[in-house]
This record gives C-alpha cells, structure tokens and sequence, in this order.
C-alpha cells in the first residue's frame, strides 16, 4: 500500500506517471498544483477515480487555487488529514 | 527609464499561478510596462488559464492571491487579454467567471496574433 | 512513530516547503517524534537569512526556524548542495574566503550520511518536492 | 552516524539528468547509503530513463556527465536497478547500451516492487 | 514568423504547447531538455516533422544528452547559428 | 542590431542560464550590441557571489562577469526577485540589516522599468527559462 502525494498539475509528467503506478488500496493526497487533477468534469479527475486509490485534497491547496468544484470521489484534507494517513500507510511516494 | 521607440509587446503567459514565481513575474513585468507608458497584451496559454480560476485565496498559505491581481490590470489599461480555449475547456472553466475578461483563442489564432508583435515574452 | 522530512523543493517556487514545515508542526503535535528535516538540492535553499520576503508574504525561513527553536528539532542541508545554492555557515564561509555566513542559524551543514542515519532511523520518511 | 536498524529503500528517481539537480542528487544520495553500508535499489521511471541513454558528454557544458557517474554504481554494490519499460520504449532506447544492467517493468510491476521497501525516496 | 526555442521534454506541457503554435515559416531550436524531441523514431520527432516547421538542435546540448541518432528533419547548429536564426526571425518565443 | 535579454532560469537547475551567457556572448562576437541583460525570477540567483561550484564545474556567475569585464554590459537583477532569494547589494544589505551583500560586483540591482527600457530599445528581446 502506498500513500501518493502529487504535487504537479494534471498536464505534467508527474501526474501521467503517478496515475501509472497508482492501484486499489492505495491513497493519493493532491497538493500544490496537483489540486487541479480534482476539478470536477475533468478528463484528469475520471482518470484518477479509475485508479480505484482513496482520493485526497489538501482544503487549503484547493481554497488558494480557487478549485471548489470538486469531483465526488475526492475528500477534503487538512494537515491533520495527511500526518493521520502517514501514520496509517507505510510508504509514501512524491510526486513531482 | 531612456527615451526609446514603443515596440508592440506580448506577454505570453504558460504556467500556474503558485507552482513556480513565473506568474508573479509576468504580472509585475506587466504592470511596469504600463507604469513606463509601454503597452502590452497578455496571452494565457495551457496551464497558465489557472491563473484566471475565480475565488483564489492563497493568503491563509501566506502568499499573495493572482487571480486578484489579475483584476486590476484593466486599472492600468491592459485590457487586450487572450486565453487558449483548448486549455480552458480541458479544465472545465466557466471564463465568464474569471477575474478578467478574456478572447478565447484556438491553435491557429494564437499563431496569428504572436505574428503580430515586435517582441513576445515567455513566461 | 519516528519521522524524517526529505526536503527537495526550493522555497520560492510553489508552497512545497512551507506546507513541509507545516506539516513538520503537525506532525509533532500529534505526539510523533522527528528525527531529522533533510534539505537537498534547491531544498538547502529554505535557510537563506537574507531572504527578504515582499510585504504580506511569509519568509520561508520562519516556519523552519520556528520548529527548531520549540521543539529542538535537527534541520540539517547538504552540504554540496548548500555551497552550490552559496548558503554557508560560519566555517565555509571562512574556508571559501566569504565576508559572512548565509544560512539561518536554525540550520547545520551536514553531510548526506545524515539523510541515510534518518531513512535508517525512521519508521516514515515523508519527501516533499516540486 | 548512529546505529539504527536496517531499512529497505528504494530511490524512484523520475526526472532527466540535466534539467534540474535531482538526478545528481539522487545519485550522491544512493552513494551515501552505500557509503555508510545501507543498501538502496533505484527504479528510473518517466523521463529518469534518459539518465541512462548512452554515450552522454556533459563536459563542454560545464557540468559532470551522469551516465558515466552512474556507470560507478556496481562498484559500491548497487545492483537492483528497474526501468520503466514504457518510458525507455516511447524514447526508442536500446537498453542494452546503457551504462547500467537494468531491469525493465510494466506499470504493474513497479507497484509490486515499491510496495516491497519500508522507505521510498521521490526524487 | 516565429522563432521558437523548447527547453522541456517531450512528456512536458510547454512541448504540447509549443507545438500546437508552430507553424509553416517558423523555426524551432531544441536546447536543453527539448533536444530529446529529436530522438529518431519517436512520436514526438514525428509530430515536431508534421508541423511543417524547420527544425535545429544545439550540438553541445545533444552531445550533453547523448542524443546522437537525430530524426532526419533536424539540423545542427551551434551557438553562432542560434544567434543568426535570431537574426532572421524577428520574434522569439520560448517554451520551458 | 540591438539585442536584450530576459533571463527567467535558475543557474542551479539545467544549464539554461550557462547557456544564455554564451549566447551573449556569441551576439557580442557577430557584432551586435547587448542593450541589457535582465534576471528575473529564479534568474536572479545567477548573481549569487557566494555560490561554490563542485570540482569539475563551473561557477553559473563566470560566464556572466567575463561578459560585464570584457564588453562593459550591463548585467541588471529585479530587485523584488533578488530580495526575495537573498540576493543583497551593499545598500540592500546596510536597508535590512544583513552582515553583507551577496551579489557578485559585476550585477546591478534594478527595477522592472530597466526590463521595459531594455525591449522598448531592442531589434531584439531574447528569453531564456527552465
């Protein structure tokens, strides 16, 4: 199981690359410019839901970028959030 | 500032709004030119269409908020702005809603209006 | 648990390592223990004292400087990666003939051995980047 | 350095060798560990494959050349080395003139083997 | 006229953006990260021939990379023809 | 011709900003002039005086000093963008209070007007990023 942080917007590398690996029981936080992936109507938002991972958004990333409509599989996340999901999955992997 | 020929400038804008300084420059770089009386047109291209998302707020990240900077720029009589439509239909934005009224430009218009400056600046 | 940070992201690009020091707060006051912040690469960056921030922003320095001094934690940048960035302490400054030192005091030039004894330590190693 | 146990780790390194300083710093990261006697294995995924495209000559430029630093790797007995197979076939590379013996994997397989370490390093 | 210059991969949004510019007339110049695009036998050598574009590669730069089987659309230059081609085209843009 | 140019790159990260240098260096050469170079952003970092380079490598600010010594031109850094990563001339250092300037002699602190002067005066304006 692995705890995917993604901190690039949905046209880099970096998100075609975490998609990639990303599978079932795995948990993705989006954080930075990775808060973009969440917008709600987007081809990059249905990707990551057929990933089958928990999806993630940090609520102060998302308020910054001005991203509010979010897709109904992502759930909001303080830093509180993230810390609790470190300590319940082993690994993580950052994306950038 | 020496006196010099005006040239016709266009700043070409391609990246998000906190991901790297590049759209706080090209702001600044935007607002000096018409603070030295020099014109020039904006061009927000692929990622860069983020950075006219409507209800930014990154002062609780402690930095300051583009989107509401980008609202004065007609203030300072910039108001030739253009947006990569493409880029904004793949990020499902309502442009009506934008803190700046912007052209909606295809591939090949965006080709046709760089044509048309002395100068493009990449951001 | 024990946590170390690997930090790679340069602190005037994006919010990545103010949201690490944020992050490094939180993590302590849900009662973990941090063994070690790791900056890298244009991470080292994050302890430049002559950072003067435009009005209405945070520096970045603050929020590290703040974790080191409340709970005593370790931050320690690459040393390679610090001269390359020109962030030197008192001895490098002195070795390589410069006026002062650049990094904040809150920060100790290591070498990268420190980030394996963290990795080694550590029951979470959290990478922040971009 | 302190004693502490053992970890396994692995470096997923993802970006090209020039473009910005992560791939020199993974690599003096992996010769770290091996310095100080903790075993790493490093997965080249994305772009990271063009760490390992051959015949690489950064010296005019001013800056070391990565392929032939990573050629040292086996020195320090750094012998698991996975790429994206993917990634090296969409830049038409010959795996088999890189400076590294490695092993190439599907998406599938890079998760397998990720979720196998205690620590995974993103550079 | 446009002359542009890519400094990214091929996997990075300013290569799309670039390309989606580029025109019959202008003239691209890889440096940097873009010299992989010239990579023979690559969809993205493809593409940058499609765009009907004169193509360059700084030497240095693909001798740094090892980037040494070119498509066959792609000229050398070195630093002394990047400045003639500035010289020509009246306006750069660059992609990074 | 008159040429400007605009340099947005880390000199830390790619080697955009040795290349931009040589550029310059080149334009020189063909005869044409260089009205200014200016460092925005990131750029700024190329004035960094206290950068020390790895063995084998070369220092980002040679290339662009030799270019000042050698034809006299003007090398100008943002002055937001030099504050905001610590770069200092003497009077930005004596203003905040820092020990010393951390700029290289051969750059120039200066506005954003000298970038609009700079492609208002130019046949040319050349950017270099990444």
């Amino acid at each position: 199981m692995i705890l995917h942080t993604l901190n690039a917007s949905p046209s880099s590398a970096a998100f075609t690359d975490c998609v990639s690996i990303m599978a079932k029981g795995d948990a993705l936080v989006l954080m930075g410019d990775g808060v973009y992936a969440a917008l709600a109507g987007t081809k990059a938002s249905k990707t990551l839901q057929q990933t089958d991972a928990s999806l993630y958004i940090m609520t102060a990333d998302a308020l910054a970028a001005g991203v509010t409509n979010l897709a109904a599989a992502v759930s909001r996340i303080d830093m509180e959030g993230l810390v609790t999901l470190t300590e319940t999955f082993p690994r993580q992997q950052a994306w950038y | 500032m020496t006196a010099a020929t005006k040239k016709t400038v266009l700043l070409v804008l391609r990246h998000s709004p906190y991901g790297s300084g590049l759209a706080k420059a090209a702001l600044d770089a935007a607002l000096a030119s018409a603070a030295f009386d020099q014109s020039v047109d904006l061009l927000f291209m692929g990622d860069a269409v983020l950075q006219l998302q409507p209800d930014q707020d990154s002062h609780p990240l402690g930095m300051k908020t583009i989107g509401r900077q980008l609202a004065s720029l007609p203030l300072y009589d910039i108001n030739h702005v253009y947006v990569d439509a493409q880029a904004a239909a793949r990020y499902n934005m309502d442009l009506s809603k934008a803190p700046l009224q912007t052209r909606p430009l295809g591939g090949h218009d965006m080709h046709q209006l760089m044509v048309g400056y002395d100068h493009l600046l990449g951001f | 648990m024990i946590y170390s940070l690997l930090v790679l992201s340069s602190p005037f690009s994006g919010h990545s390592s103010r949201r690490a020091a944020q992050f490094a707060h939180c993590v302590t006051a849900r009662g973990h223990t941090i063994h070690r912040v790791f900056f890298l690469d244009a991470g080292t960056l994050a302890s430049a004292a002559n950072s003067v921030s435009a009005q209405d922003e945070e520096s970045p320095v603050t929020g590290w400087a703040e974790l080191a001094d409340q709970h005593g934690i370790e931050l320690a940048i690459c040393i390679t990666s610090a001269l390359k960035h020109g962030m030197l302490d008192q001895v490098e400054a002195d070795r390589h003939e410069r006026a002062s030192p650049t990094i904040d005091a809150a920060f100790t030039v290591s070498g990268l051995g420190q980030l394996v004894d963290a990795y080694a330590s550590s029951d979470r190693l959290i990478t922040f980047g971009g």
